[in-house]
């Protein structure tokens, strides 16, 4: 490739440094009054093809990053985070008693529920909001999503386990665990508002 | 904060850099040699100028001839009674101490030796002087934003974190059961067990207080030779019936100290 | 010329719409883990010689203009700061002895040097506390910044001007006791004519 002679340099170092799109002749004035024609027209040709490209709006020349590089300016970024003991159980409790309120999963739950944990399943795409109970002061209920169904490997519901089977699995004995998992369920509730 | 300080018209004589009145407030009898006192950091910037005046590289400095112009400079400098501030003086005070240290017989040195001394006043000179020549080469250079420019609209990188919560299928139900377990219904039990009601404890008090005439300590009302929760559900009983009694006037109550017998006796009308 | 392959023209992009330079990881990062070395340098060697460069500052990479186009690009309101010369000698006696304690500052200007000298360098993000000096009373110690380096165009403080040869002279080994006594004249005078 040759070298770029001194006006196109200069048109380049311009245009990149410039904090608004110019005209050629903005350009021109700027550099003393050079045609810089020619010379923005060996950059427009210099760029095609490259991560940057010259372009030309309504007469007005500027940089701008290759149309189908547009999503390296916008990128997402998953993390992948674990489900608080917390939220668990709050998945949990409205698979096994949906539609249910935030007041009635902290009956069940028997502690109170951070906002932010409904808030994380709903970000997660496992509980929607499924309307409003009609009782005094009407509120939210929650249900599961098929996305939830999707992610456990559930056909539906009621393939949940019962309580009969949970309690032969051994899942409702452990008082003692219970009673650990108590002692934390505070910690947990931090952890969520922070989530 | 305005950050374009400039160049300050005065610079200090004085140890700070920025309490310097500047040539205005001063007597213009002898300007000459006040500008050129004018326009120095320090007692070290003073000297590093004279030395600069030897015209020699400064590792071949004479240090004794700069200790005498640096001499000479604070004489004339009182003499014209300019207010010179006290690290300069200090300076003088100093550097003659040095040059007749560096007068006298070798053998009477003291450690570090008048030698040593200059040599390392000689280096803080050069160390300065280095300084000061780098900082123009740095202040000289290609600088951002003055002789070289970043891109004047850059579009930004931006990136959006996105959670992308796990959780397994043994967690879920886990933490059901343990739900279910934390909060199943807590039965309490009562046994049935034997109680003396307050109506019998009453009716058994006041006929047994109608027999007697004098104090009677309350274990006595009580019912012998049964079980030991009877009783104490008797004493509760009795204690209340008593307390009843005194209400309405049928029946004193005594206790002498706390913890006392309780005693009780008819109210004879 | 041949076509920059996709790696590098996502490096040239990322980096045109950069708002700050760039570490080689934190591109790597934005772009997916990519191993970006070889599309830097394949970057910085296109761009030689061109109106904009490619160049490395502290380890970090940023698109500028040409050097010798600073006569066209200079702008009317001044963005470089202008600086006291007491302000640029301590940035100097920073850059060139980092990290350094302010009480070694003064011993090497034999002056005391006001608190906002340091302020303004620390504001123009140039220079930075670098913690403390393990000895009696710890001293904050300074240092420089990448955007020192940056500012100024230095790929590392290894380019700062003449610092082999102020090495070789021994002009910037740490300062010793003896000239910080001397530097801070006073009640050490004393001790001296005394001895």
């Amino acid at each position: 490739m040759s070298a770029p002679d001194d006006l196109v340099r200069a048109v380049e170092a311009t245009l990149f440094a410039a904090e608004e799109p110019m005209t050629a002749e903005a350009i021109s004035a700027h550099l003393g009054g050079a045609d810089v024609r020619a010379a923005l027209a060996e950059l427009a040709a210099h760029y095609e093809g490259r991560g940057v490209q010259l372009v030309e709006r309504g007469k007005r020349w500027h940089f701008q990053t290759a149309p189908d590089l547009a999503h390296l300016l916008r990128r997402e970024r998953e993390d992948v985070r674990r489900l608080s003991r917390a939220a668990t159980e709050v998945l949990a409790i409205v698979a096994y008693h949906e539609p249910v309120s935030r007041a009635e999963i902290e009956a069940i739950r028997g502690v109170q529920t951070a906002k932010g944990t409904l808030d994380v399943l709903m970000e997660a795409g496992w509980v929607r909001t499924a309307g409003r109970r009609e009782v005094p002061g009407r509120p939210v209920i929650y249900a599961t999503t098929p996305a939830f169904l999707a992610h456990f490997g559930l056909e539906s519901r009621k393939d949940l386990p019962g309580i009969d089977e949970l309690r032969a699995a051994g899942l409702l004995e452990p008082v003692d665990d219970a009673m650990v998992e108590l002692a934390l369920a505070g910690g947990d509730e931090g952890d969520e508002s922070d989530g | 904060m305005n950050l374009d300080l400039g160049p300050t018209p005065g610079l200090p004589l004085t140890g700070g850099e920025e309490e310097w009145e500047g040539p205005a407030s001063m007597p213009s009898e002898d300007s000459a040699l006040y500008l050129e006192l004018d326009g120095w950091e320090g007692p070290l910037d003073l000297l590093l100028d004279l030395a600069r005046r030897q015209k020699v590289d400064l590792r071949r400095i004479s240090i004794l001839e700069l200790v005498d112009q640096y001499l000479v400079y604070i004489e004339r400098a009182e003499a014209l009674r300019l207010e010179l501030a006290a690290d300069y003086l200090v300076m003088a005070a100093w550097l003659a101490y040095l040059k007749s240290a560096l007068l006298l017989p070798r053998e009477e040195q003291e450690d570090p030796s008048p030698e040593e001394l200059a040599l390392r006043l000689q280096m803080r000179l050069q160390r300065l002087s280095a300084m000061r020549e780098a900082a123009a080469r740095l202040m000289g250079r290609d600088r951002l934003g003055r002789d070289v420019f970043r891109r004047g609209m850059p579009e930004g990188l931006r990136t959006d974190r996105r959670n992308r919560w796990q959780c397994d299928w043994f967690d879920l139900i886990q933490a059901y059961g343990q739900v279910e377990a934390r909060t199943a219904p807590v039965v309490h039990v009562v046994r049935d067990r034997m109680v003396m009601t307050l109506d019998s404890a009453l009716s058994r008090v006041s006929s047994m207080l109608g027999v007697r005439l004098d104090w009677v300590e309350l274990q006595e009302f009580l019912p012998q030779h049964v079980d030991p929760r009877l009783r104490r559900s008797a004493l509760a009983s009795s204690f209340v019936a008593a307390l009843e009694l005194a209400r309405l006037g049928k029946a004193e109550l005594a206790q002498d100290e706390v913890f006392g017998p309780l005693r009780l006796r008819r109210v004879t009308a």
